[in-house]
C-alpha cells in the first residue's frame, strides 16, 4: 500500500523552477575520473497530445533547455547524428525518452553520454579481489570485538561473573583518552599518552570495583543471578552518567582523523585500521605471552583453573582476583580507545558493542582468553562474509544466529577445551 | 505454596494502604487545571535514547518559540508555560510520559523525535484528543495514519524530499549514481524516493545500500559503492555521515571528482567530525534542506539561545510547529485541541503571507486567512497534517566547512 | 518365566580421562535381592563405575544390562524409570522444598506429574492426598515426621542422607545404589539407617552400596565387591574378601616379608624437642551443623614423620584441610612454632615454609608440568633454579615431562609433579594427603624411600595415607583416627604390628562395637 | 508540579497497560527463574513474538483478532523450541546470554528491509486492534475514580489487562502447587535428585519456557493493542530488564512478586520522572538531557542496591533460607 501511495505522488511531484514548464538537462561525457560537457547536440521534445514540438541545442556548459507550451507527457529525442565523433549512447539506451512535464515545471532528463568503442568501464574489482577485501575488513573489525571481549572472558574466567557493564568501561576509556587527546581545552596530549592514562584510570576503577563491591557480593549472594542484575544496574547507571557529562553527540580523535588508504593488491586499507589492527594483535600477543610467560600471569591462568589449590600454593588468590579485575577494565579501555579510533567516541558505543562481546565469547568458549580472541576474529570475518550473499543491513543479526547455531555443535565454545557448562 | 519464610504481608498492605488514603482524601479537584493567564503545552522530545542528539535542539527551537510568542502577547492574552518529558525512543517510557504531560493540562504536545515512537502513540494522542506536532518526524507511515487532524508535521515527508537529491544529481550532470541510506523510517523512506526519481528522469541507479543505524563500521558498505565507481553518492543518515563521509574520502569518493549530496544542513562545525585537522575537507558537499537565511538567520538565533548545541537539526522545523499550533489557536479563539485542530492547515494556506507571530496575529486580527511561512519555509499542511509543498535550498560546504545556499528549489505536493 | 538371577550385568565398562584410567571392569553381576557391597581404598574408581552404571557418566566402553534388558546406552533419567534410584554422596535433595515434598518427588508416575493433568487440580487431588499418606507413613519409619512441614535446607546431613534413603524408597525401585550412605552421619543415626537399608532388602529391593565402614560392610552384605586402580580385585563374601590378601595389600599396602623390612627407624630417641605444628581438640567440617572432625590432636616435630590413619571418612583429610583453611576450624587452634595459625589464609601458611599436596586435583591441568612446578615457586621466584634442580634429582621422570599439559598425565606422574610442586621451596614441613593413591608399588616405594630422606634434612613431615603399612615403616609415631575422633596412637613400629589397625580398615573387630581404647590392645601376634 | 498531582500520577502509572504489559511479563520470568531456574533473558523475544503474530495475522493474513492472538501464540512457542532446544541444559549465566543475542538478532531480522513485505522493517504495522476494541462492552464516555480517568477503550483495555495478569499469576501458582510444579522446583534446587528419581528434566525445562513465554507473548498482544503500532524498537533487551527489575523488587519466587513488583517498580519511573521534571525547573542550569539520563542513573543505582539490601524482594528483612 505504501508503494503505490510513493508512485502515485512522485508522478506528480516533478521538480520544476519558477518560470514556465520547459525540459532540460546537462550533457557530459564521462571517461574514467573527469567528464567533459557536450556541446552542439540538437534536442526535440513533441507532445504526445498536441504533437506540437520544439527544439534546442545543447550549450558550452552541455546544458539544453527546451520550452514547452504546456503541460503534459512528452516523446524526448536525442538526434544522433549531431554528436560529435566517436561519442554516444551506451549500448542498450534508446534515443528517445518519455516524461511528464507538471504545470510550469523544469523538467530535467539524462542522457548519458560514452566514448563509442569504449565500452563499458573496466568493472568493479573481480570477486576474488572483493572477497579478500571482506576479509581484511573483518579482521579488522574482529580485532576490535576481541580485544572488547578478552577483558570480559578474564574476569569470568576467576569469578564465573558475566559483567554486563563490560561494554561501560570500553566507553569510559574512550571518552577519557577523548578528553585528554583531542577535546578543546583539554591538555591536547599524544593520542598514545591519552590512551596510556585512561587505561590506567579505568583499570583502577576496575581493579577498585571489583574487590569493593562484587566480592561482597559474591559472599552475601550464594547464586549469580543478584550479581548478575547487579552489573545491569551499574550497566545503566554508567551509560547515562556518561550521556550526562559527555553529552549524545560523538566526536573522532585528532589523530588518526582521516589519511590517505594504502592499496596493495587491488585491496584498500585505511592506515587507521591497520595501525588498529597492529595495535590490538600486539596488546593482544603481549596478553598472551603475559598469561603464558610470566609468573602473574601463570598465577592468573592457575586461579582460574582451581582457586583452592592455588591458594596452596602460596598465591594469594584475591591480590590476583583483584589485579584481573584491573587487567580485564584496562583491556575494555583499550578496546573503546581503539574501537574509537576507528569509528568515534559516543555515549552509548560500549553498550552497542556488547552483543558482539557476548557472541564473541560464546562463539570462542568463554573463560579462556585465546578462545575468546580467536572467538571475536572468527565472528568479525563471518560478518563481513555474509554481505556477500545477504544483505548488508542483516549482518550483525547472523552473527548472532550463527553463535546460537555453533552452540547445537559444542556448547563450550569452539576454541574451548570440552568442560561441564550443562 | 506455604512458604514459611518472613515475608511480610503487613508490610506491603499497609504501604499501599496508606497511599490510597493520601490520594483518596481531598483529590475531588480537577487534575491540573490551568490557572487563568497561563496555557501548558507539553514537550516529549528523545532526551536519551538512539535520537538523543536532536533532543536539545529540537527543545531550544521550541523554547525559542514559546519566548517569541510570549513576548508577542502570548496566544488569547495567556502565556505559554512548557511541560518537558523525555520519551527515552522508547515506546512503554514515552507513553508514560505521554500520560504525565496530559495529567498536567498540555493543551498541545511537540515531539516526538523519532516515527517509530509517534507511531507508538499516535492512538493514545487520537483518543486523548490532544494536538501533536513532529519537526523530526518523516516517516512515509504517518501519511496514511487516520489521525483525525491530532497529528500534523513540519518536516518533509521522504516523499516530498527524496527527488530533490536526484534533481541535485541531475543537475549537476551525473548519470550513475548510488544510494548509501540509513535503515530507519527516515533513510528509507528517502533512499527509495531518491532512487525512483532519479530512475523516472533516465538515470541509472547502481545500488541502493541500507545499513543498520547500530553498526559501528562502515567501511564494507563504502567499500562496495566505490567499486561500482558512481558519479555521485547521495547519503541518507544521522551523525554517522561523520564517519561515512571520511570513510568515503578515503576510498577515493572524495567531494571533488564523485559527488556528494547529504541531508541537513551540515552544521560549521560538522567536517571536524570527518577531519578535524581540514576544513576544506567537506568542500564541495551538496545539501538540501529548509532555507536557513530566511530573513532573521534562524541557526545563530537557536546557538544564541543555547550555545554549544552540537547540531541544530530539525530545530526550524520544530519552530515551525510550536507556532502554527500557536496560530491555529489564535485563529480558532479556543485552546481545546478539538476545535483548534482543523485551523492548524488552515494557518499555513490563507491569503496573505506571514513570516512570524506577531505579525501573523495582526493579520488575524483583521480578520483575513494567513500562510505562515516561518524558517523551515512555505508548508501548507494537507488535512493529515503532512506539509504539500517545499521551499528547499541547496547549499553546498566551501573551503571554510560552512553551507553556502546555492539555489532555492520549490517541491510540490497534491 | 523364572526372572533373571542377576539384576545386573555389566561387561567390559571402561572410563578414561584422558590418558588416566578410572574404571576397567570386565565382568560383575549383582545378583537379585542381594545386598551387595562395593569397597575399595581411595581412588579406587568405585564412585566412577557407579556413575557410569546409572547414566550420570558417559562410559568410554562397555556395555551393561538391568533386569534383562540392556541399558548402557539409556540417559540416566530413563534407567531411573525402570527402576534403578540411586542417592549420592553430597545429597541431592531440594533445599527449598518441604521435607514431605521431597519425599513425595520420589513416587512413580504421580498422576499430576504430567503437564496435562496438572493443569485440571481435580484430576490429581485425591492421588495427592493418598501420596501425602503414603509418603508420611515413610517418613514415620525414618522418624522425620516431626519436621515434614520445614524447609529440608535445615535438615543436618544425618537427617539428609534419611531423607534421601525415604525418597528413593518411595519410588520402589527394583535396584537402590546408595553413594556412601554412612559418610559423615553421626554414629546414633548410623545404626537406625543400617536397619532401614537390610528392611528395604527383606521387602524386596536388591541394594548396591559403596562404603567404607567395613564394620557395616560385613554386617548386612551378602556378597562383597572389592576394587582398586579401577579394576575388580577381589569377590565374594564380606569373611572372604577381608581375608583375602590382594584386598588387605590394596588397602594396607603390601606385607613385606621379614628381610624386606628396613630397620625400623622408629627407634630413635625421640626429642622432645617443641613441636613444630600442634593441633588442639579440632572441631572442623564443610557443611554448616556436620562436623567432620570432632576433636583431634595431633602434634609434629622437627624432623620426624608422623603417619595419620583410619578408614575413609574418620577425618583424615579434612585435618589437613582444616590447617590449610580449607575447611572451617569450628573450634580447637593450631600452632606452627609456637605461633597461632588456625584459620589463616593458604598462601600465608606457605610463606611460612608450610607445604601441602592435597589428594585430588592436586595438579592444575590446564598447565604445563614446568608451569606447574613454577606456582610452587611463586613465594620466591628467584629459588626456581635451585628449587628445580632439587625436585628433578628427587624425581627424574619430571625431565621428559616438562612441557606435557598436567592435565593429561596418567594418575602416578600427576603425584610427582603434585609433590615436586609442594617442595619447590624446600618447606620445613610438609603435609601429604595420600601421596601414595594410584601410584604402581614400584613408584610407592620411591616416594616412601623420599619421604624417609627428606626426613633426614630436617623436613617435618606429617602423611595422611591408606597404605597403612608402608607408610608406618617410615613414620615415627602415628594417630589413628576413628569417626573424627583419637582413637588410639603409639610409635610407627607398635602400630605396624598391631592388630587394631588392620581391624579398624577391615572391620574384623572383637565384640564391641566402641574403638578399642589404647590400655587394652592385645599383643597378639 | 505540587504533591497530589504528581502522587495521582504516580498512581495511574502503577495501574496504567502499561504497568500490566510488564507485569504479566515479569509472571512468565517467576516461572522460568523464579520457579524452574531458567535464567532468560530474551522475554522480550517472546513478547515481539505475540505482537507480531497478531500484527501479521490480522494485517497480512487477514485473519480476525483471535486468529492473529493464536498466531502470535504458535509464533512464542517456535522461538521457545529455536531457543530452548540447543541450550536449555546450559549453565544459568550462559542460557541468559544466548537467550539475549537470540532475541537480540530476531530483533534485527524483523528490522530489516529484507523482511520488510512481512514485519513491515523498521516502521512495523499499525492499526490492527480494532477487532479487540470492538468487544469492548462499555458505553462511551469518561469515567472517573478519584483522580484517574479513562475512556471507554483505556478503562476496557485495563480491566482486560490487569484480569489476564491475575489470571496467569494463578494459573502458574496452581501448576507450581501441583505435582508437576513440584518437580520443577526440584530442578531449580538440583537437576541431579529429579533425574536420579526418573523425571524427564530437559522435558520439564522445556514445558516451562514454552509456558512462561506463552505468558510473554501473550503480554507483548497486550503492548501492541495498547499502542495499535508494532515496531523493532519496543522490543530492545531493556524491557526485559525491567520486568526483571519489578521481579527483584517483588522477590523473585514470590506468587504475587510479579504484579506488587512491577507496579512498584513503574510507580517508582514515574515518580522519579515528575520530580526530575519538577525539579528541573528550580534547578535552571541543569538541561533537559541531564534530566532524561538522571532518571536512568537512579534506576541503576536503585537496581544495585537492590540486590544488595534486599536480594529477596522489597518487603523480605532477610533472604530465602538458600539450600546448600
Amino acid at each position: 500500500m505504501a508503494r503505490t501511495l510513493l508512485a502515485l505522488v512522485l508522478l506528480a511531484a516533478s521538480v520544476m523552477a519558477v518560470q514556465a514548464a520547459s525540459i532540460g538537462g546537462k550533457l557530459r561525457l564521462r571517461s574514467g575520473e573527469t567528464s567533459k560537457p557536450v556541446a552542439g547536440v540538437t534536442l526535440t521534445a513533441r507532445s504526445e497530445s498536441s504533437g506540437q514540438s520544439a527544439q534546442a541545442v545543447s550549450g558550452e556548459d552541455g546544458s539544453f533547455d527546451i520550452p514547452v507550451p504546456a503541460a503534459g507527457r512528452y516523446q524526448v529525442t536525442l538526434d544522433s547524428k549531431t554528436l560529435p565523433r566517436g561519442v554516444d549512447l551506451p549500448a542498450g539506451r534508446s534515443t528517445t525518452l518519455t516524461v511528464d512535464v507538471g504545470e510550469g515545471q523544469r523538467k530535467l532528463v539524462i542522457f548519458p553520454l560514452a566514448q563509442a568503442g569504449a565500452g563499458e568501464q573496466q568493472t568493479g574489482p573481480s570477486a576474488w579481489v572483493r572477497f579478500l577485501q571482506l576479509i581484511v575488513d573483518g579482521t579488522v573489525s574482529g580485532l576490535v570485538i576481541a580485544m572488547a571481549a578478552v577483558g570480559l572472558s578474564l574476569i569470568y574466567g576467576i569469578s564465573r561473573i558475566i559483567n554486563f557493564a563490560h561494554g561501560e568501561f570500553m566507553t569510559l576509556g574512550a571518552i577519557l583518552a577523548y578528553a585528554l587527546s583531542s577535546m578543546e581545552g583539554g591538555p591536547q596530549l599524544p593520542l598514545v599518552l591519552a590512551a596510556a592514562v585512561s587505561l590506567i584510570v579505568v583499570g583502577a576503577l576496575g581493579g577498585a570495583f571489583g574487590i569493593g563491591l562484587v566480592r561482597p557480593l559474591e559472599t552475601r549472594a550464594k547464586d549469580h543471578f543478584a550479581i548478575l542484575v547487579f552489573t545491569i544496574g551499574l550497566s545503566f547507571a554508567m551509560r547515562f552518567v556518561l550521556l550526562a557529562v559527555f553529552g549524545p553527540n560523538s566526536y573522532p580523535f585528532r589523530e588518526y582523523a582521516l589519511q590517505e588508504p594504502i592499496r596493495f593488491w587491488g585491496l584498500i586499507l585505511v592506515p587507521r585500521d591497520l595501525t588498529v589492527a597492529i595495535i590490538s594483535v600486539l596488546i593482544l600477543v603481549a596478553l598472551g605471552v603475559f598469561l603464558l610467560f610470566t609468573r602473574t600471569g601463570r598465577a592468573m591462568r592457575a586461579v582460574a583453573a582451581n582457586p583452592s589449590l592455588a591458594e596452596a600454593t602460596g598465591i594469594d588468590v584475591n591480590r590476583i582476583k583483584r589485579s584481573v579485575w584491573i587487567l580485564g577494565a584496562g583491556l575494555a579501555a583499550a578496546g573503546g580507545v581503539l574501537m574509537a579510533v576507528s569509528q568515534q567516541v559516543r555515549w552509548d558505543m560500549g553498550y552497542q558493542m556488547l552483543m558482539f562481546v557476548f557472541a564473541a565469547v560464546i562463539l570462542g568458549g568463554i573463560g579462556t582468553a585465546f578462545g575468546t580472541i580467536a572467538g571475536g576474529v572468527v565472528l568479525g570475518i563471518c560478518m563481513e562474509l555474509s554481505t556477500l550473499v545477504f544483505p548488508v543491513e542483516i549482518k550483525t543479526a547472523l552473527a548472532m544466529l550463527a553463535m546460537s547455531a555453533a552452540l547445537l555443535v559444542r556448547p563450550q565454545g569452539l576454541f574451548n577445551r570440552a568442560q561441564r557448562v550443562g | 505454596m506455604h512458604n514459611s519464610t518472613r515475608f511480610q504481608p503487613r508490610a506491603a498492605v499497609t504501604a499501599a494502604l496508606g497511599l490510597c488514603l493520601a490520594l483518596g482524601t481531598g483529590l475531588s479537584t480537577a487534575v491540573g487545571q490551568a490557572s487563568a493567564g497561563e496555557l501548558k503545552i507539553g514537550t516529549l522530545l528523545p532526551m536519551t535514547g538512539p535520537a538523543a542528539q536532536f533532543g536539545p535542539s529540537m527543545l531550544t527551537a521550541v523554547e525559542l518559540a514559546a519566548k517569541d510568542i510570549n513576548d508577542a502577547g502570548g496566544i488569547l492574552d495567556s502565556k505559554i508555560t512548557l511541560v518537558n518529558a523525555d520519551e527515552a525512543g522508547d515506546a512503554n517510557i514515552a507513553s508514560q510520559a505521554l500520560d504525565r504531560l496530559l495529567s498536567q493540562g498540555a493543551r498541545a504536545i511537540m515531539g516526538t523525535g523519532s516515527t517509530s515512537v509517534t507511531l507508538s502513540l499516535l492512538d493514545k494522542v487520537v483518543r486523548a484528543r490532544v494536538s501533536m506536532c513532529s519537526g523530526a518526524n518523516t516517516g512515509p507511515q504517518l501519511s496514511a495514519y487516520p489521525n483525525q487532524g491530532y497529528f500534523a508535521r513540519t518536516s518533509y515527508s521522504a516523499v516530498l524530499l527524496g527527488p530533490v537529491f536526484a534533481q541535485m544529481a541531475i543537475e549537476d550532470g551525473h548519470s550513475k549514481i548510488a544510494i548509501l541510506g540509513r535503515g530507519d523510517a527516515f533513510g528509507k523512506g528517502m533512499s527509495e524516493a531518491a532512487a525512483e526519481a532519479f530512475k523516472a528522469a533516465g538515470g541509472e541507479v547502481l545500488a541502493t545500500v541500507i545499513y543498520d543505524p547500530a553498526q559501528t563500521s562502515f567501511d564494507s558498505e563504502v567499500q562496495r559503492i566505490a567499486s561500482l565507481k558512481p558519479d555521485g553518492v547521495i547519503v541518507i543518515g544521522y551523525d554517522e555521515r561523520g564517519k561515512i563521509l571520511r570513510s568515503m574520502i578515503e576510498r577515493g569518493i572524495g567531494p571533488r571528482n564523485v559527488g556528494i549530496y547529504t541531508t541537513g544542513v551540515l552544521s560549521p562545525e560538522f567536517w571536524k567530525s570527518v577531519n578535524p585537522n581540514d576544513a576544506t575537507v567537506l568542500d564541495g558537499v551538496k545539501q538540501a534542506a529548509s532555507p536557513l537565511t530566511k530573513g532573521n538567520d534562524f541557526a545563530q538565533r537557536i546557538l544564541a539561545q543555547k550555545p554549544g548545541l552540537g547540531t541544530t537539526q530539525f530545530a526550524p522545523e520544530q519552530y515551525d510547529c510550536l507556532v502554527i499550533t500557536a496560530l491555529a489557536m489564535t485563529a480558532s479563539k479556543s485552546t481545546d485541541p478539538t476545535v483548534y485542530k482543523d485551523h492548524i492547515p488552515l494557518v499555513t494556506k490563507g491569503d496573505v503571507e506571514c513570516t512570524n507571530y506577531r505579525d501573523c496575529v495582526s493579520a488575524l486580527g483583521t480578520g483575513k486567512t494567513i500562510a505562515y511561512v516561518g524558517p523551515t519555509g512555505p508548508t501548507r499542511l494537507n488535512a493529515s497534517g503532512d506539509p504539500t509543498t517545499a521551499l528547499l535550498e541547496t547549499y553546498a560546504v566551501d573551503a571554510k566547512g560552512v553551507s553556502q545556499p546555492v539555489h532555492q528549489i520549490q517541491a510540490k505536493m497534491p | 518365566m523364572a526372572r533373571e538371577p542377576n539384576l545386573l550385568e555389566a561387561s567390559g565398562v571402561v572410563r578414561q580421562f584422558g590418558a588416566f584410567t578410572a574404571v576397567n571392569v570386565d565382568r560383575f553381576d549383582m545378583v537379585r535381592g542381594s545386598i551387595t557391597s562395593l569397597i575399595g581404598p581411595n581412588g579406587a574408581g568405585k564412585s566412577t563405575f557407579f556413575n557410569v552404571l546409572s547414566g550420570f557418566m558417559p562410559a568410554t566402553a562397555g556395555t551393561w544390562s538391568f533386569d534383562g534388558a540392556e541399558i548402557s546406552h539409556l540417559p540416566a533419567d530413563r534407567i531411573a524409570k525402570r527402576g534403578l534410584v540411586r542417592t549420592f554422596q553430597h545429597t541431592a535433595i531440594a533445599p527449598r522444598l518441604t521435607v514431605l515434598e521431597n519425599v513425595m518427588l520420589g513416587a512413580k508416575d504421580t498422576p499430576g506429574e504430567s503437564f496435562r493433568a496438572a493443569v485440571w487440580p481435580p484430576a490429581w487431588k485425591r492421588a495427592e492426598r493418598r501420596l501425602a499418606e503414603q509418603a508420611m507413613s515413610v517418613l514415620d519409619r525414618f522418624k522425620l515426621t516431626h519436621l515434614h512441614d520445614t524447609q529440608a535446607s535445615v535438615l543436618s546431613g544425618g537427617q539428609r542422607k534419611l531423607l534421601e534413603l525415604a525418597r528413593a524408597l518411595m519410588a520402589e525401585p527394583q535396584l537402590l545404589m546408595l553413594d556412601e550412605p554412612m559418610a559423615g552421619v553421626n554414629p546414633s543415626l548410623r545404626d537406625s539407617l543400617l536397619e532401614h537399608i537390610v528392611d528395604v532388602n527383606k521387602r524386596g529391593t536388591s541394594v548396591l552400596i559403596i562404603e567404607h565402614d567395613m564394620e557395616l560392610v560385613q554386617r548386612i552384605s551378602d556378597h562383597v565387591v572389592c576394587m582398586a586402580e579401577g579394576r575388580i580385585i577381589a569377590e565374594g563374601s564380606a569373611a572372604q574378601v577381608s581375608s583375602n590378601p590382594a584386598v588387605v595389600e590394596a588397602y594396607l599396602g603390601a606385607r613385606r616379608s621379614e628381610a624386606q623390612e628396613a630397620p625400623p627407624t622408629g627407634q630413635r630417641s625421640v626429642t622432645r624437642a617443641d613441636p613444630v605444628l600442634a593441633v588442639d581438640d579440632m572441631v572442623a567440617g564443610y557443611l554448616p551443623g556436620v562436623d567432620v572432625l570432632r576433636g583431634c590432636s595431633v602434634e609434629l616435630r622437627p624432623a620426624e614423620i608422623i603417619g595419620v590413619f583410619g578408614p575413609n571418612g574418620a577425618g583424615k583429610s579434612t585435618l589437613l584441610k582444616a590447617i590449610f583453611g580449607i575447611a572451617q576450624t569450628r573450634r580447637g587452634s593450631v600452632r606452627h612454632n609456637g605461633d597461632a595459625i588456625t584459620g589463616i589464609k593458604g598462601h600465608a601458611l606457605v610463606a611460612r615454609g608450610i607445604g601441602y599436596v592435597p589428594q585430588l586435583e592436586n595438579v592444575f591441568a590446564p598447565l604445563t608440568v614446568l608451569e606447574n612446578l613454577q606456582m610452587g615457586a611463586f613465594l620466591s621466584p628467584e629459588r626456581w633454579e635451585d628449587g628445580l634442580n632439587y625436585v628433578t634429582e628427587l624425581f627424574p621422570p619430571l625431565d621428559r615431562l616438562g612441557s606435557k599439559r598436567a592435565g593429561d598425565l596418567s594418575g602416578g606422574e600427576r603425584q610427582i609433579v603434585a609433590l615436586a610442586r609442594a617442595l619447590m621451596l624446600r618447606p620445613a614441613v610438609l603435609l601429604l594427603d595420600e601421596p601414595s593413591a594410584g601410584l604402581s608399588p614400584l613408584m610407592q616405594e620411591q616416594v616412601f624411600d623420599f619421604i624417609a630422606a627428606i626426613r633426614v634434612q630436617g623436613v617435618a613431615v606429617l602423611i595422611v595415607e591408606q597404605n597403612a603399612r608402608r607408610c608406618l615403616e617410615i613414620c615415627d609415631r602415628g594417630y589413628v583416627l576413628d569417626q573424627g575422633l583419637n582413637a588410639y596412637t603409639g610409635t610407627g613400629e607398635e602400630l605396624l604390628h598391631d592388630e587394631r589397625v588392620e581391624h579398624l580398615y577391615l572391620g574384623v573387630r572383637n565384640a564391641s562395637s566402641s574403638p578399642p581404647r589404647a590400655e587394652n590392645c592385645t599383643s597378639s601376634g | 508540579m505540587d504533591l497530589l498531582n504528581l502522587l495521582s500520577l504516580t498512581l495511574r502509572a502503577a495501574v496504567s497497560p502499561e504497568a500490566a504489559v510488564l507485569a504479566l511479563a515479569a509472571v512468565g520470568l517467576n516461572l522460568h527463574y523464579g520457579h524452574t531456574g531458567l535464567l532468560n533473558f530474551g522475554q522480550a523475544g517472546f513478547m515481539m513474538m505475540g505482537a507480531y503474530g497478531l500484527a501479521i495475522g490480522v494485517l497480512l493474513l487477514g485473519l480476525s483478532f483471535a486468529g492473529g492472538v493464536v498466531l502470535g501464540l504458535m509464533f512464542a512457542v517456535l522461538l521457545a523450541l529455536l531457543l530452548g532446544v540447543p541450550t536449555v541444559r546450559l549453565r544459568a549465566d550462559y542460557f541468559a546470554i544466548v537467550s539475549l543475542a537470540v532475541t537480540e538478532s530476531l530483533r534485527l531480522l524483523f528490522r530489516s528491509s529484507w523482511m520488510q513485505p512481512i514485519t513491515g522493517g523498521v516502521q512495523g504495522l499499525q492499526r490492527f486492534g480494532d477487532g479487540f476494541f470492538a468487544w469492548n462492552p462499555i458505553p462511551a464516555g469518561t469515567y472517573e475514580l478519584g483522580p484517574l480517568h479513562w475512556n471507554e477503550a483505556q478503562l476496557f483495555l485495563c480491566i482486560i489487562a490487569w484480569s489476564l495478569v491475575v489470571a496467569a499469576t494463578l494459573f502458574v501458582r496452581i501448576l507450581i502447587a501441583s505435582p508437576w510444579g513440584r518437580v520443577i522446583r526440584a530442578i531449580r534446587d538440583n537437576e541431579l535428585g529429579p533425574t536420579s528419581l526418573g523425571k524427564p528434566v530437559l522435558l520439564y525445562k522445556m514445558q516451562s519456557l514454552v509456558i512462561g513465554g506463552l505468558i510473554g507473548a501473550v503480554a507483548g498482544v497486550l503492548l501492541a493493542v495498547n499502542q495499535q503500532d508494532v515496531n523493532p524498537e519496543t522490543y530492545m533487551p531493556t524491557l526485559t530488564f525491567f520486568a526483571y527489575s519489578g521481579l527483584v523488587l517483588g522477590g523473585v519466587g514470590r506468587t504475587w512478586a510479579p504484579l506488587i513488583g512491577v507496579a512498584i517498580f513503574w510507580m517508582v519511573i514515574a515518580a522519579t520522572d515528575g520530580i526530575l521534571a519538577a525539579a528541573g525547573g528550580f534547578f535552571p542550569w541543569i538541561g533537559a538531557q541531564q534530566i532524561g539520563a538522571a532518571r536512568f542513573i537512579l534506576f541503576g543505582i536503585g537496581l544495585m542496591l537492590l540486590v544488595i539490601y534486599r536480594p529477596d524482594g522489597l518487603f523480605v528483612k532477610k533472604g530465602l533460607q538458600r539450600g546448600a
